[in-house]
């Protein structure tokens, strides 16, 4: 399940929905992005996400699909936010549900890695020294990289 | 066609949708980046480094080759920075 | 921290109180260890989780330092169930909470990992071919192995 | 010396702890362990396959040389299952 929202989530209500009367899962790992308070030197008042309806939900669908073709799922879901956030505020949420923890972990990880390189949201940050679009780091891009086939 | 403006390329534009009839010439993305940069010194500016610039045509990532067609939306932005 | 507890725990208030006004956490990992219906071909009815009160909480403790050593951890959280419990039902909580993703993904794997096959508790099966102490799994250890230094 | 049973090693032995004085003989968790199994067929039987049998000595796993003395805590249990 995808969802794209202005409004915050609920980490424990969320993973109770999607684990509720589902006894087969063993294991449910959860990934929570922060808006930090600094970008390297910069203090950061607030961020304002933008992105592209339409493409974002098609995106995120097709990265969820692609996790469910590679590890056995037994839910999912991803939850991202948009729109003006402070420091310490909930950005994104992803849970993955498995009879076995391995496979959670892996998946989790992916869905965030991915996610971080194909989902079109872009951070306006309100920093000391004005408003600042944050640049896309080389690091994610290697990050989603151990994820392709070889 | 209908042409989509992110983040900061939205900005260097000034404008985040443009309703656009490109001439015959335009055959696919490359053609058609070329002639948005004679649209304005904004257009231009934009899309000077074209490193840093994303196309998705009808809501799906293309390569440069990828052919435009009148229906189609295309979306112009730079390096997404979710999550 | 830590926690022992027969009572159940809330995923989103503990997360929530770890990462409060902690605004250089950029992202948390969560795993949430639940109790499945079924153990090779036995349906469980409920599990009973026996523990050893005191050398736990030492060995949790351990396992937590160990964890705050090897990745540059703002946060950690485990919380172990112990007592009754049904299908369905939270057994392990552990969070984990870092600047960057990667640090909390792999402390987060590693603490349930090492938690598995060092903390001091034994599952008592209630199936329907009797009452049956689970078996330690190989493929544990195995996932434990792998965070041994060389 | 205390010494405590876990999980299906206290079913065997019939208790979960005993309060213990073990001979001068008994300097180590190997010669403990030896002790302990002429204690009844339920200690012999909790104890036949050592593989399968971990030991704390005041609360720290501990391998079959390490010494126990007479204000120990000693606790006997199978293979860890929690998590």
């Amino acid at each position: 399940m995808i969802r794209v929202q202005r409004e915050d989530f609920d980490v424990g209500a969320e993973l109770k929905a999607l684990t509720a009367g589902r006894h087969e899962i063993g294991g449910a790992v959860t990934f929570v992005g922060l808006v930090r308070d600094m970008a390297g030197d910069s203090k950061i008042g607030a961020m304002t996400l933008e992105h592209y309806p339409g493409m974002t939900e098609k995106q995120l669908a097709e990265i969820e699909a692609e996790a469910k073709k590679r590890w056995p799922l037994s839910a999912s879901l991803i939850v991202h936010r948009y729109g003006r956030l402070e420091p310490g505020e909930q950005i994104v949420l992803v849970i993955t549900a498995s009879a076995h923890r391995e496979a959670a972990f892996e998946a989790c990880h992916f869905l965030i890695d991915w996610l971080k390189t194909k989902a079109p949201f872009w951070k306006l940050e309100d920093t000391d020294q004005g408003a600042q679009w944050v640049a896309a780091e080389a690091r994610d891009d290697k990050a989603a990289e151990r994820w392709t086939k070889p | 066609m209908k042409v989509l403006w992110f983040a900061w390329l939205r900005t260097r534009v000034g404008t985040a949708e443009e309703t656009l009839t490109p001439p015959a010439e335009v055959r696919d993305v490359r053609t058609l980046l070329d002639w948005l940069k004679q649209r304005s010194p904004g257009h231009a500016e934009a899309l000077k480094n074209l490193s840093v610039v994303r196309v998705a045509v009808n809501q799906t990532y293309v390569q440069p080759d990828h052919p435009v067609a009148a229906g189609d939306e295309v979306a112009i932005f730079p390096p997404v920075t979710g999550g």
